[in-house]
């Protein structure tokens, strides 16, 4: 980042999150770099930017859209690099619909589930039959490359995306072909015009000309420009085509795989990659293989297939051999090639079963235990309040955490046991809270958030009974199977046949190394039997290697912990390549290759890293290239051989099936192969651009506990004027478990406060530093004004908009140094269908004085505004809006205007979960909807 | 206290040693003049990385008879350069918090207070429990037969630092339980 | 500001209100009378003229040290003592025996509180004997330390003879008593040379820091503390000897009064107004009312106090009190002085102003190159 | 030797340390401050510092330990500003440019300063930045480490002494807490650390920090017992943008000059040094800042000056004072007899 000549940061508060990171923006600024903030609020990155331009939340892909707009219309793209690098010349099916045709939809909406069908979305193939698909992992979804994109993606897709057949697509190099990707761009992103900008962004027109120049000046042979974006794009509904954005904006620019270049992902935890890279996460298995689907994964060869053929370019073409690795190293001996190597000890998921959807299984009973390892629902998680109810239901509970956290005290001191909602004594919740080690008490590695595993030492043993979760769960799963051992129930082969034998130390600890060992994967026969693998290339589709999670083979190459080593940044280059590892293959710029033109040489000497070294027939620079490292530029590949060698030497894109970045994805996306402007769910604002209002393909939860409000529907828009983001200070850590309980850093924000404009203020009567009550249509919570200039009322559409900051990293409770209101309680539950990830970024809300009601009148404060507002559980659940389309079938509605007692007027099922949900993807290849009925 | 020494008594010192303002030298106390930072008197320096945001600091953990007594940026780190942001300055707090809680913690059923547990108890009621809630909602195949031997009696939630290692032995041993509710911080 | 009905689960408030409130902007002061509006709005702000200022939230910007009641008490008694110090050498040298001795009681009684107030008030009384470390010019408060101990040896001396006298020699001294009664002529004259030192030494403490009013007070604060010194060692003396014996007493104590009006007229006409102020207005104000008046009944007092010992009485204790008023409200002027921003800023843009104006611009803290 | 005010070469030197020593001190460059707190933790957390405050939010933007004092010894101040204040601050930077060097110039210490003496900023008037509508200014205070330091010189105890780096530190071992420093210091740096000053929030009896030293006086030591080994202190060390610089006193004097100048060059006439003149009214401070208004707008006082610097004329009005009361009292007695 250092060596970008602008950097532009949007979506994320960088310095207040990351501020030893911003360090590197500070250089950039030092050496004439062009710094701008897009964001709504005036914060401690505003502050050290040239520009703070403030913006409407939610409306990024206005404003990048109108970017890639003028670009396109002003020819001020980088040609070359398009033209070689890119998919903009590939030539889509003439099925495909666009949004400019179908007033905000794409082609192959079904109204009835909610999703696409994205059979049109193709490229046209050169021969019929054949699509090409992305296979990345890593770009697919938002064309960084740092990234490697979010936890997510449909379930059904868990590395990137179906399907992934062998074959190019038709392309017209003169991008004149209008169904060239480049002319759907063009057309698609027309709208996006300055004026809309202003319209819809409240984005005066100087201040996109000031970017727009920025941009432009600063891209091109000789000069790079940097995104860098955090939870402020992705804590949307929509939030992967925010990155999207600007991974095609970036694109266009060629600000990608370059110095200084690139979409920054700026992440909030030690280890929020790792734990993508090595998912505890529903829908994947490590390496961003997908969890297996029933009816999409029937077999193995199916299953594999899905991810990538072995016949197509590039990567994922091997990824039967990364499968069989994983599946080898978890059940060994009893995973042979006559057992599709236990493919069927894997479960299936039939639909999301993610944290959201886990909760309302939990409502109805249908969970018994839930494990929370460091994490704090009751605060961190959107609509706290469901969440803490949610675990009423429980049987047993297991928190491991370091202090009293309020997801283990919420049945003594919540805020509904205040309320008279819940009384302890009715809970029959068993809680276990276990102690838990930090970081300095156990070794391991953590992944950061350009991919670098960096390894901790153990400094001192835990204190107590406190234990490293690899102690429990190494512990946890020897107690299980020592239970299990006389079973012959085969569903215990799984467990019974899990390769289990860690070696421990004389305190009976198990060793960290072996797991990262039994990660990197190493021969299981042959000559080399038992030696670690040093490359992802070793591994076979045969069963003689195994390996945990491929993307980090290579970490323990030789039988050395590579990810533990420490030489000194002093003693070696800028890219540190012995300073621990990064994956894959110890790399630190993604897509390197595109930092040469299509002739392997360096754009310019300015922006020099990898070229090709024509003497020694080799890619050279100071980084690993990310490519294969003999392979020509002037190489057109092997299309028939599949794999690596099938990429042509200008395929800069290794990862994908066709090698190119893409302007357009054809597939892996859920809501839409090119960004487009929805308004957020609670939006009050008529969408500016199309008739359709909302991502049709959003997940949403109907219960009368996750109300939304009305946005354009209905008459009563007044009760929920306003809209609040909510965020993070840098003094304090995301729910507040590692921050509100040190004096250090409880003392520096003390309490809950919200930012508000001194027009708001005004408008509703709250005092500088006094008390306000913020409510939504899920709950009431009090904090202190910071009335401040920081805060802009923005102009959007004739209306006034004033946006509310609320930081969200207090909760009720008597255990940690300082307390407060949770904000979470606010949100509701909408999540990003792509991604599974909840919108936090805009929500609607009022803003009242003084403190909030005590006990049961807070509650009843909510549910009188409720009441005025007429919400009903399908308010602002509406899933088209544009004319053409039919609506889909409405839920049963109930009406709260009556004033009756909440118990009358809830008298239904506590909650409805008819509404569309994420799609699955049937073996048809048609979407349907998603598993849960209520 | 040091005895009084008639020569050592700094109004002499200031006579003696040219300080004669009593500024410096002669002021001194024997405490002052030994000072040295811990770090020094650290028994045990383990490399380290912030266990907050995933920019990745380095950080130097020194110990002394097994109690962790400065945690501060690792200079050597190309990522962060030994530098650290309050939460990373503080971390030393996390380790040695009196807040801590480091005893196990058991609340029955309906009950109203923390009781203590021996953990050894603990963990084996918590695979029992495991068990147990695995076979009550177990689903062997789905409404159309089609197999899923899974259960969706157990769910989890991670945070996102917990390590790599031991992500990689929850999604092991869970997947192998077939239980699929798995889910962590990266989604929240 | 109370807005809902529920603003009684607030915290307690502290005194002054609950959030120190006050922007970081300009402000402007208009009249006395919106006083209490700004800076944390404890305390009364009093005026000078529209003035443009610029300060952090209206936060204190220098520090006053922690003195309190203790220290109040030790600049009357230590005052006392010094002046009676020169009284007892006086009366010794004339010949007045009655006078040598009250002097002297009174100055060891002053010496007997003073001294542990002095301890009390330090944040770690153990180590009182620290202040006999160093010998430091530099620090008046060093400095006070060896004036005060030496004085406090000759006081105990010239204290113990008298008692001894007293009680007719029976206290049980033995062969000491010679001893005593050799030692008794040089401690009187250490007591007394040490006397002035005692009484002045603590109007340079305070206009030694960086407290406004007290440093704005360095010019004049001695003459008002010596004075201050004499009229209340004189009343002391003149309340507890007979009328015959305490005319030198009579006519220190008058002599007092007169170097204490005109020295704080004085000491105020070298100040900045806004550093004066919190000697003329609020608590601090009111004491130092109050001790003038005081010191001029008591002065009159003197001129009668031949006449009648009621009077001498009287007038002697009112001027005693005169002084203890004078010192608590300098004390708490400077306390108060530093509560309010503009008392610091404000005196201090003048100055460099002045000294830019006069073409001094190379002295100046804030540099533009 | 000996001096209590004006320029001053070697401020350890005149403390008995002899001239092979280095001074050392801090640079804190504002302008890049990113408010981020790290300084104070670090400095906390070293130094086992009490936890300041009553746990509330202060009413000073993201400022909630509100001042240097006993238990912060380094505080980050936040102000936000408008258009008006901003073009004010141009305004008065501009000015301070003109004034140029001091004509009587230092003689010693700050080498080479960056700025040119009456600097024609017509030129940087012409093309400034864009004056924003708003900014928000954040600043790391630290205790000043000046080159006549009240504080120590008033202290009775030799608590306070000048280190071989030229810092001034307490030793806590040898402070009885008089307090006389506290008045002492011109910036308001050093307090007594009382009892009260650690309130847990509410009744609760949350957090009870053990609080060393209580009754002395405190402040900021320069990390002390870190540059003893070499080590540089835990707020410099910590900070992410190096807005906190740490080295020997004259290269620091050095870079902010160089900085000043290159900040005028961009047009931003605002920026300023505090504490960079050796003939200011502390002979200059060890802690040098870099600033976009002026001092007050930080809470730092625009003209601060030892108050010892006047300590021989108090002596002398003293002693006059004393004389005109052993006059008195002669002619009381010489009038008594009457």
């Amino acid at each position: 980042m250092a060596n970008a000549d602008c950097i532009i940061i949007q979506g994320s508060n960088m310095a207040e999150a990351h501020p030893v990171g911003f360090q590197w923006v500070m250089e950039a600024k030092a050496r004439g770099a062009r710094i701008i903030h897009v964001d709504p609020r005036f914060t401690r990155t505003s502050a050290n930017a040239h520009k703070h331009i403030p913006t409407r939340a939610g409306t990024d892909v206005v404003l990048l859209g109108a970017l890639i707009n003028h670009v396109l219309s002003n020819d001020l793209y980088f040609e070359d690099y398009i033209k070689a690098f890119t998919n903009a010349s590939s030539i889509v099916s003439s099925d495909f619909q666009d949004t400019e045709d179908l007033e905000g939809l794409f082609s192959g909406f079904d109204p009835e589930t909610g999703s696409y069908d994205t059979d049109s979305w193709q490229y046209s193939a050169s021969q019929e039959g054949e699509r090409v698909g992305d296979a990345s992992t890593f770009t697919g979804r938002d064309g960084s490359h740092y990234t490697s994109g979010h936890a997510g993606a449909s379930e059904a897709f868990g590395a990137g995306g179906p399907p992934l057949e062998h074959g190019l697509p038709e392309r017209d190099e003169t991008l004149q072909d209008p169904h060239t990707v480049f002319q759907i761009l063009k057309r698609h992103y027309s709208r996006y015009t300055p004026e809309m900008v202003t319209e819809t962004c409240g984005i005066s027109r100087a201040d996109f000309d000031y970017l727009a120049d920025s941009l432009v000046s600063n891209s091109g042979r000789e000069r790079t420009t940097c995104f860098a974006y955090a939870v402020g794009w992705t804590q949307h509904v929509g939030g992967a085509q925010f990155i999207r954005t600007a991974a095609i904006l970036q694109l266009l620019m060629g600000n990608v795989g370059r110095p200084g270049s690139g979409i920054m992902a700026l992440r909030g935890h030690a280890t929020i990659q790792g734990s993508t890279d090595i998912p505890t996460l529903f829908n994947l298995l490590p390496g961003y293989l997908p969890m297996v689907s029933v009816g999409e994964h029937d077999d193995f060869a199916a299953y594999t297939d899905s991810i990538g053929r072995s016949e197509q370019k590039g990567y994922w073409a091997n990824s039967r051999a990364y499968a069989v690795n994983l599946l080898k190293a978890w059940w060994g001996d009893a995973a042979t090639a006559e057992n599709d190597f236990a493919f069927d000890y894997l479960p299936r998921l039939n639909g999301p079963a993610g944290t959201y959807q886990t909760l309302m299984r939990m409502l109805d009973d249908g969970v018994d235990g839930y494990f929370l390892l460091g994490q704090n629902p009751a605060v961190g998680s959107a609509n706290g309040r469901m969440q803490r109810l949610g675990m009423s239901h429980l049987k047993w509970m297991v928190v491991r955490d370091f202090s009293m956290i309020e997801s283990a005290t919420w049945w003594k001191e919540g805020p509904e046991i205040d309320s008279g909602e819940l009384r302890t004594e009715d809970i029959g919740t068993e809680i276990f809270f276990l102690p838990a080690a930090n970081h300095t008490e156990k070794a391991g590695s953590f992944t950061q958030t350009q991919r670098l595993v960096q390894w901790r030492e153990k400094a001192v043993e835990p204190p107590g009974d406190a234990q490293s979760e690899l102690e429990f769960l190494f512990d946890l799963g020897n107690r299980i199977r020592e239970k299990l051992k006389d079973s012959t129930d085969p569903r215990d082969r799984p467990l019974l046949d899990l390769t289990w034998d860690y070696p421990v130390d004389e305190s009976g600890e198990v060793d960290p190394e072996a797991v990262i060992a039994e990660i990197n994967g190493r021969f299981e026969s042959g000559p080399d039997a038992g030696k670690p693998l040093t490359s992802y290339t070793q591994m076979t589709d045969d069963g003689s290697t195994s390996g945990g999670c491929w993307i980090y083979t290579g970490v323990y190459a030789d039988g050395i912990n590579q990810a533990a080593r420490k030489k000194p940044r002093t003693e070696q280059d800028e890219f540190a390549h012995e300073w621990a590892w990064a994956w894959p293959a110890n790399r630190r710029i993604l897509y390197n290759r595109a930092s040469a033109d299509a002739d392997g040489k360096p754009w310019s000497e300015r922006k020099k890293l990898m070229w090709w070294d024509d003497e020694q027939k080799c890619w050279s620079g100071p980084d690993v290239p990310d490519f294969p490292a003999d392979k020509d530029p002037h190489d057109p590949g092997d299309t028939d051989a599949g794999g690596p060698a099938a990429l042509a030497g200008n395929d800069a894109f290794i990862m994908q099936a066709d090698g190119r970045g893409w302007l357009y994805a054809p597939t892996g996306l859920v809501d839409g192969p090119l960004p487009t402007h929805y308004e957020p769910v609670e939006s009050a604002i008529p969408n500016p651009l199309y008739p359709q209002q909302s991502n049709p393909t959003r997940v949403s939860f109907q219960d009368r506990h996750n109300l939304n409000a009305p946005g354009t529907s209905g008459t009563h828009q007044d009760v929920y004027p306003y809209v609040f983001s909510t965020y993070r200070v840098t003094e304090h850590h995301t729910a507040g478990g590692m921050s509100r309980w040190l004096p250090y850093l409880s003392e520096l924000q003390p309490e809950l406060f919200c930012e508000i404009s001194p027009e708001l203020a005004e408008e509703v009567g709250i005092e500088p530093y006094g008390w306000a009550t913020v409510i939504s249509p899920r709950a009431a919570i009090e904090a202190i004004a910071l009335v401040t200039e920081r805060m802009t009322p923005l102009t959007v559409a004739g209306q006034t908009v004033h946006q509310i900051g609320l930081p969200y990293h207090w909760a009720q409770g008597t255990h940690a140094v300082v307390d407060g209101d949770s904000v979470n309680d606010l949100i509701g539950m909408n999540l990003d269908a792509n991604t599974q990830i909840q919108n936090s970024k805009v929500t609607a809300c009022t803003i009242r004085p003084g403190r909030r009601p005590r006990g049961k009148a807070r509650q009843e404060l909510v549910e009188q505004l409720q009441r005025e507002a007429g919400l009903t559980l399908s308010t602002g659940d509406t899933r088209v809006t544009a004319p053409d389309f039919p609506e889909g079938t409405h839920p049963e509605d109930i009406d709260l205007s009556t004033g009756e007692t909440i118990e009358e007027s809830f008298d239904l099922p506590a909650h409805h979960r008819q509404g569309p949900q994420s799609p699955g993807l049937s073996e048809d290849g048609k979407h349907e909807q998603g598993g849960e009925e209520d | 206290m040091p005895r009084f020494s008639f020569l050592e008594w700094p109004v002499v010192r200031q006579l003696r040693d040219g300080d004669i303002l009593g500024r410096g030298t002669a002021v001194t106390s024997q405490h002052t003049r030994d000072k040295k930072p811990r770090t020094v008197e650290a028994d045990h320096v383990a490399h380290s990385v912030c266990p907050y945001c995933a920019v990745g600091c380095g950080q130097l953990v020194y110990s002394k008879d097994g109690k962790v007594t400065q945690i501060e940026g690792d200079p050597d780190s190309p990522i962060s350069r030994g530098r650290l942001c309050p939460k990373g300055a503080a971390s030393e707090q996390l380790v040695n918090s009196p807040r801590r809680v480091t005893t196990v913690r058991y609340r029955r059923p309906h009950g109203t207070e923390w009781e203590d547990l021996d953990l050894e108890t603990a963990l084996d009621m918590i695979a029992d429990r495991f068990l147990e809630a695995r076979r009550r909602h177990w689903e062997e195949t789905d409404e159309k037969g089609r197999t899923l031997r899974r259960t969706m009696g157990i769910a989890s939630l991670g945070g996102a630092t917990i390590d790599n290692e031991e992500n990689y032995l929850a999604k092991k041993l869970f997947t192998a339980a077939g239980a699929v509710q798995m889910e962590n911080q990266a989604r929240i | 500001m109370t807005h809902s009905s529920y603003d009684e689960y607030r915290q307690p408030e502290p005194e002054g209100g609950r959030r120190k409130r006050g922007g970081g902007g300009k402000r402007r002061r208009r009249s006395p009378l919106d006083g209490g509006a700004g800076g944390d709005g404890s305390h009364e702000m009093a005026m000078v003229e529209d003035v443009e200022f610029e300060s952090y939230y209206g936060r204190p910007v220098v520090k006053a040290p922690p003195w309190e009641t203790p220290i109040g008490i030790y600049l009357f008694v230590g005052g006392l003592a010094g002046a009676s110090g020169l009284l007892q050498a006086g009366a010794a040298l004339s010949g007045n025996a009655e006078l040598r001795r009250t002097a002297r009681l009174v100055a060891i009684g002053a010496v007997g509180v003073g001294t542990p107030a002095l301890v009390i008030d330090l944040g770690r009384p153990e180590r009182f004997l620290h202040m006999m470390r160093v010998f430091k010019v530099s620090s008046p408060m060093s400095l006070g330390t060896w004036i005060l101990s030496s004085y406090a040896t000759g006081a105990g001396m010239t204290a113990a003879n008298e008692v001894d006298r007293m009680t007719g020699e029976r206290l049980p001294l033995g062969p000491l008593r010679p001893l005593l009664r050799l030692a008794e002529g040089p401690s009187a004259a250490l007591q007394g040379v040490m006397g002035a030192p005692l009484a002045a030494y603590t109007a340079v403490l305070l206009g030694d820091t960086a407290v406004p009013t007290w440093n704005a007070a360095r010019h004049g604060l001695p003459y008002v503390f010596v004075s201050s010194a004499s009229l209340a060692a004189g009343g002391m003396a003149m309340a507890l000897t007979s009328r015959r014996n305490a005319g030198p007493a009579r006519l220190l104590a008058a002599a007092g009064v007169v170097g204490d009006i005109v020295g704080m007229h004085y000491t105020k006409s070298r100040m900045h107004p806004l550093e004066s102020e919190p000697l003329e207005e609020g608590t601090p104000g009111k004491l130092l009312t109050w001790a003038e008046r005081l010191a001029v009944a008591g002065g009159i007092g003197t001129l009668f106090a031949r006449r009648s010992r009621t009077i001498a009485v009287a007038s002697g204790l009112a001027l005693a009190g005169a002084s203890a008023l004078t010192r608590f409200g300098v004390l708490h002027a400077g306390h108060e002085s530093v509560k309010d921003p503009r008392r610091v800023m404000i005196p201090q843009k003048d100055r460099l102003e002045k000294r830019r104006a006069a073409g001094i611009t190379g002295d100046s803290i804030t540099t533009g190159w | 030797m000996g001096l209590l005010s004006g320029p001053e070469a070697d401020p350890a030197a005149d403390a008995g340390w002899g001239h092979d020593h280095d001074r050392k001190g801090f640079f804190t460059d504002t302008s890049i401050c990113i408010g981020c707190k790290a300084c104070e933790v670090a400095c906390k957390e070293w130094n086992h510092n009490p936890q300041d405050g009553n746990l509330q939010i202060m009413g000073s933007s993201y400022d909630n330990t509100g001042s240097l004092g006993a238990n912060t010894w380094r505080h980050v101040a936040f102000v936000e500003q408008g258009k008006d204040r901003i073009e004010e601050a141009r305004e008065t930077g501009r000015k301070l440019v003109s004034l140029g060097m001091p004509s009587i110039g230092p003689r010693s210490g700050a080498s080479t300063p960056g700025g040119r003496p009456g600097e024609d900023l017509s030129r940087a008037d012409t093309a400034p930045p864009d004056t924003p509508e708003f900014r928000w200014l954040m600043s790391s205070d630290v205790c000043k480490h000046c080159t006549h330091a009240g504080c120590l010189d008033v202290c009775p105890t030799g608590a306070l002494f000048r280190t071989e780096f030229g810092t001034v530190v307490v030793q806590e071992d040898i402070c009885n807490g008089c307090g006389t420093c506290v008045g002492g210091c011109p910036f308001g740096v050093i307090e007594r650390r009382d009892d009260g000053t650690v309130a847990p929030k509410g009744q609760r009896g949350r957090v009870q920090q053990d609080v060393p030293n209580k009754g002395t006086a405190n402040k900021c030591t320069l990390c002390y017992d870190r540059l003893v080994e070499g080590e540089e202190p835990a707020c410099a060390k910590t900070c992410p943008t190096t807005s906190i610089k740490f080295g020997d006193h004259d290269d620091m004097v050095e870079s902010a000059h160089e900085r000043i100048a290159q900040l005028h060059e961009q047009g931003m006439t605002e920026a300023r040094l505090y504490g960079a003149n050796p003939e200011d009214g502390v002979g200059g401070t060890g802690s040098v800042f870099l600033l976009l208004d002026e001092p007050e707008v930080y809470g730092l006082p625009p003209d601060p000056q030892v108050p010892t610097k006047d300590l021989p004329h108090m002596y002398r009005t003293a002693a006059v004072a004393m004389g005109g009361m052993l006059a008195a009292t002669a002619l009381a007695f010489l009038g008594g007899r009457r």
